[in-house]
């Protein structure tokens, strides 16, 4: 089993020896958010690959062939291209606003990472309001978007900003909601309790106790994301890009690696919750490692992203916000509800 | 209980929508690596423009009629003629291409009695510099060079008409006007591959060529319109 | 303006386009909008003004064919065909009967190719991206069958006065049959993945609403109108070339909005398949042209034209004053109208409605412009 | 209706207006001054018989020189009865003139863009039209009327004779 706490818990003892406990403290941080950073990038590089393929492979095309196996490198490439790109600012632009909305998103796709399980003890912290933790930091993303917005001073972006800000603000209403029946099975919100009382077989696993929730959850995180068919902040067919309009270089490159760090967020938090994280299916499969579990199962998720992002039209505005409050949110309170009398009789 | 009927049946067609999409997941891809692959261009094909020139004598077919400069909708051919002293007979001193404004129609081709110019297979005709667009006599020539392509012949051309007719009787008719029936493939590999396929269909080559030449007496009225011009 | 304590909103003006990715090509719409909801809708086109008319007045007749391939490229097969068939009406010339049905050939498959390519276009407006690639997969077909007749894969030149410029070579047909055969599981393929797709549904039904009425009043021409109930289609009406011979249906459908301007483009697909499959059952064998020479001058007179392209009406009145040359061109299209309508039945719907309204009207820039 | 009795028909309804009247590739073709233009075109569509609701086609010629005015084509048609019939005018002008003839946006609301860009090309007024600006051209063209006969442009090349 993979165990980063003890290799930290050494470095940091290490580095008490001879630096003040504050110091320590902070160079921990420092390093613990270094080691999920790079993780995450990893990630991110092989989930734009794998989106490219997809979509490739949907549409009986090939996708990125050139750069190394399969075009495996093409986002490494198209990072360094976007890195060398001119930083353009529009003449315009409220420069603070600007410069900070990509930063803001990004930290806010980043900081979910701090209490989602990779694994059996490779979490960053196991924080005991761990799903609270969550939904609020990912709920920045609204600032950043509308800050982005703004910030651009161009109509579309403006229009693509304050799109986002009404779905997202309207979205969190029943994905919270959604969530409400694994935490009152679980009785906890931790992450990691969550997970230990999904132990056991696969049929432990939340989404056979909670299926309208998760069902909920995912429809309203895959709004969250951004995602198609619910990406009509960007809406490139009608609002040309939407928020990212006038971004170039790094700064939309990060955008669109947080909305990759979102897709994984999501399927991350829909793996723990409701599919037992990184609990084997049967015990007997235990001897293979939990995190390999939990990256097989939050892939799995994140494919069936990308295959409804290639599959559907996207939705129009005003019926994603009825589809919010009018469907979405009364079958997440027949969850509860439903839940809530599950409990009562077993 | 429409609502629910609604329901099912939209969860129904959004599946639907899934199974076409990963269907497609696992077939083979359509498309071509360009610059790896290449397609084989049909022979009929409509790029570049050469001009061609005799096997034999190395020179051009070209006999300076103006026949395509008449004929083209956009005007970009310009031919500068001058009369050969020892054949009495007209030849091309300057012949320049302006592919910028080239339309690619053909109708040069279809104009001209002689093989002296054709569209070819070619399309990879990017260049840098836009007056490298402009194409002259020698280099018009020089691309030429590889073309392959069966001469007009205009002898005997109510003989093979006749031939023609009959067989038209008893075999469909293949006209094709103006046509070389060997065009240039984009690549040797192309052309290798053209040269298996060759001893299969001769046959039908042979019959062809026939036919040929009466989709050729189709240019007929553009001969008679030459006399016409020259008489004016 | 409308202002309240404290809160104030604005109508402001929007320029979508010339460069948009769903104005299809070069069109500028100046939109004044009320948050997302359009207000008001002034389309501005001429971005692509090359003025064929005017270049027709010094081109001689045969010189105009490339040309008309460039009014309407996604079906330059038709655009083609009106403009031989309106030549060849003045001067009274005949055509021979196998040019008739390899003119309806290349013109329906065309039709199905276009239509295609609206697919393509429409659904990526609506956000989906993969039916466009396998609507391009399907056109690739009819390119292919194109380019091995005439050479080209947009630009064709294929029809010529008094007939046709090459006739098709032996693969064409088998390879046709082939395509025929499998146009019918592809188009019920795209029906799988969109044409009940809930949220399709959502986006189409009920927007856009043109009726009949409506439609006449703007004249209105092609699927548009006759997905406003409007029973009307110049092959049957005027029938034209050889279609006469041939048994198909017009589909129509009655509820005017984006829906059925979408469907009713699948059927005719399915029905011009049809259309070609008899065409080549029944082609017959002989000339492919009539002799016209190049510079050839026909007498005096004055003719009006139309055919039914696959974007509706199109029309062109030439006048001869019998030099070689055509002393004036009028070129009518379907898209000159069926933009005109677009402010009418696209006001007061969100901006995405706009999109798909505009989508599936299936506008082709260089046919308003011409 | 066929086509001669249609004829027949229009050239009963306007007896003293119709000028000229034939059949041209078979479709009716009248002629009227310009001063019956509307007049003549709302009948047309009014009349139940005719009822010629659409337009398939409206241009303008330039006929200064053979008969000294710009000819106006407008051809209607009926969905209902499946005919269609040509109606011509002669707008008076000489020269650089910009003669001016009644709208008929009045009549057919489809009018309008055939008629802008009449206006913009051959320089033809319609007095009453709701939108007269350019439609096609830039909105600060001043290079006259392309399609009149002999216009040159700055930037006009005309197809050199071989």
């Amino acid at each position: 089993m993979l165990e980063l706490d003890p290799i930290f818990d050494a470095i940091s003892e290490w580095l008490a020896s001879f630096l003040p406990p504050v110091v320590v403290t902070i160079v921990k941080g420092f390093g613990t958010a270094g080691v999920v950073l790079g993780v995450l990038s990893l990630f991110v590089l092989f989930f734009i690959w794998m989106e490219r393929k997809v979509s490739a492979h949907m549409q009986q095309r090939l996708g990125p062939m050139r750069t190394g196996w399969h075009g495996a490198l093409q986002t490494v490439a198209d990072a360094v291209k976007l890195i060398q790109k001119e930083d353009l600012v529009p003449s315009d632009a409220d420069r603070a606003v600007y410069f900070w909305a990509p930063v803001v998103c990004f930290a806010a796709a980043l900081m979910a990472y701090l209490v989602i399980p990779f694994g059996e003890g490779l979490i960053v912290q196991d924080l005991n309001i761990g799903i609270l933790y969550v939904i609020a930091i990912t709920t920045f993303t609204v600032v950043s978007l509308l800050m982005a917005g703004w910030g651009s001073n161009n109509k579309w972006a403006l229009l693509g900003g304050m799109r986002s800000a009404a779905q997202i603000v309207s979205y969190e209403v029943p994905l919270s909601m959604s969530l409400i029946g694994t935490i009152m099975i679980a009785e906890s919100l931790s992450m990691i309790t969550i997970v230990e009382s999904q132990s056991g077989p696969f049929w432990n696993w939340f989404v056979f106790r909670q299926p309208i929730g998760f069902i909920v959850y995912f429809i309203a995180a895959t709004a969250e994301a951004n995602r198609t068919p619910f990406d009509i902040p960007e809406a490139e067919q009608e609002l040309v890009a939407g928020f990212n309009v006038e971004y170039s270089g790094m700064k939309f490159a990060m955008f669109f690696l947080a909305e990759f760090i979102n897709m994984f967020t999501i399927s991350a938090l829909a793996v723990t919750l409701f599919f037992g994280g990184w609990m084997a299916p049967f015990p007997f499969l235990d001897f293979i490692p939990s995190w390999i579990w939990f990256l097989a199962k939050a892939f799995t998720s994140v494919f069936v992203l990308m295959w409804f992002r290639w599959t559907y039209p996207r939705i129009r505005v005003d019926q994603l916000m009825g589809f919010a409050w009018k469907f979405l949110l009364p079958l997440a309170f027949l969850n509860i509800i439903l839940t809530g009398i599950g409990i009562y009789i077993f | 209980m429409n609502l629910v009927k609604q329901t099912i049946d939209g969860i129904y067609n959004l599946l639907l929508g899934l199974g076409v999409t990963v269907k497609h997941l696992f077939k083979k891809a359509i498309t071509v690596q360009y610059p790896k692959e290449r397609w084989e261009m049909p022979e009929r094909s409509r790029g570049v423009i050469v001009l061609l020139s005799d096997k034999e004598t190395g020179k051009l077919n070209c006999t300076a009629c103006m026949l395509c400069a008449r004929a083209c909708p956009v005007a970009a051919i310009k031919i500068e003629r001058e009369k050969n002293p020892e054949t009495k007979k007209f030849e091309p001193t300057s012949f320049d291409i302006d592919t910028t404004v080239c339309c690619y129609c053909g109708l040069c081709e279809q104009a001209c009695n002689f093989s002296a110019i054709k569209l070819t297979g070619k399309y990879e005709f990017s260049v840098y510099d836009k007056d490298r667009l402009q194409y002259d006599m020698d280099f018009l020539q020089e691309i030429g060079r590889d073309v392959k392509y069966e001469k007009k012949k205009k002898v005997a051309k109510k003989a093979v008409k006749k031939a023609a007719q009959k067989k038209k009787e008893d075999k469909a008719g293949e006209e094709e006007k103006s046509q070389e029936k060997s065009a240039t493939k984009p690549s040797a590999k192309a052309d290798a591959a053209a040269e298996d396929e060759k001893p299969a269909d001769s046959e039908q080559k042979e019959e062809s060529k026939t036919e040929d030449k009466t989709g050729d007496d189709k240019n007929e009225p553009d001969s008679s319109e030459e006399s016409e011009s020259k008489k004016e | 303006m409308m202002e309240t304590k404290g809160l104030r909103t604005e109508e402001f003006m929007v320029n979508m386009g010339p460069q948009h990715p769903s104005t299809h090509g070069v069109c500028k719409l100046v939109l004044k909008m009320d948050g997302e909801l359009v207000k008001e809708i002034q389309p501005h086109v001429g971005y692509l003004h090359r003025s064929i008319e005017k270049i027709a007045e010094n081109r001689t007749y045969a010189q105009i064919v490339p040309f008309t391939d460039r009014i309407d490229y996604c079906a330059s097969m038709n655009s083609n065909h009106a403009y031989v068939e309106a030549v060849e009406r003045m001067a009274e010339v005949e055509v021979p009967e196998r040019a008739q049905y390899l003119r309806v050939i290349m013109a329906e498959l065309n039709r199905i190719a276009s239509h295609l390519l609206w697919l393509a276009t429409f659904t990526i407006d609506l956000g989906a991206v993969t039916p466009f690639l396998y609507a391009f997969r399907e056109r690739e077909e009819i390119m292919d069958m194109f380019e091995m007749t005439c050479g080209q894969r947009l630009t064709y030149n294929y029809m010529k006065i008094g007939g046709v410029n090459w006739d098709i070579p032996k693969e064409f047909v088998p390879k046709a049959k082939q395509f025929l055969k499998i146009l019918p599981g592809k188009v019920d393929e795209y029906e799988d993945l969109l044409t009940n797709n809930p949220i399709l549904l959502y986006r189409t039904k009920g927007i856009g609403v043109l009726s009949s009425e409506k439609a006449i009043e703007y004249s209105a021409s092609g699927p548009s109108i006759r997905a406003s109930g409007v029973r009307w289609d110049i092959r049957k009406a005027e029938p034209y070339a050889v279609y006469d011979k041939f048994d198909f249906n017009i589909p129509v459908r009655y509820n005017g909005d984006v829906w059925d301007r979408y469907k009713i483009r699948l059927d005719e697909m399915r029905e011009s398949a049809k259309i070609v499959e008899q065409a080549i059952d029944g082609l017959p064998e002989g000339d492919i042209a009539k002799k016209v020479p190049m510079t050839w001058k026909p007498k005096e007179g004055e003719v009006f034209c139309r055919i039914e392209a696959p974007r509706g009406e199109m029309a062109y009145h030439i006048i001869s004053d019998g030099t070689n040359k055509p002393y004036r061109v009028k070129i009518r299209t379907g898209s000159f109208c069926n933009l005109q309508l677009l402010p009418a039945i696209a006001t007061n719907h969100l901006i995405a409605d706009l999109v798909a309204i505009f989508g599936s009207l299936d506008i082709v820039l260089p046919e308003v412009d011409r | 209706m066929d086509s001669e009795s249609l004829l027949n028909h229009i050239n009963e309804l306007h007896k003293d207006i119709i000028i000229n009247s034939e059949l041209i590739t078979d479709v009716p073709t009248i002629e009227v001054k310009p001063e019956h233009w509307v007049e003549v075109c709302s009948s047309l569509k009014k009349d139940v018989k005719t009822n010629l609701h659409s337009i398939s086609n409206y241009g303008a010629v330039d006929y200064r020189e053979k008969l000294g005015g710009f000819q106006l084509v407008l051809t209607i048609f009926s969905h209902k009865h499946k005919h269609r019939v040509t109606v011509k005018t002669l707008v008076p002008a000489q020269g650089d003139e910009e003669p001016e003839i009644d709208t008929v946006t009045t009549v057919w609301l489809s009018a309008d863009w055939f008629e802008r860009e009449i206006i913009e090309l051959f320089g033809v007024k319609f007095k009453g039209h709701p939108d007269p600006r350019h439609l096609m051209l830039d909105d600060d063209w001043d290079e006259g009327f392309p399609l009149r006969r002999g216009w040159t442009g700055t930037d006009f090349i005309v197809k050199p004779e071989m």
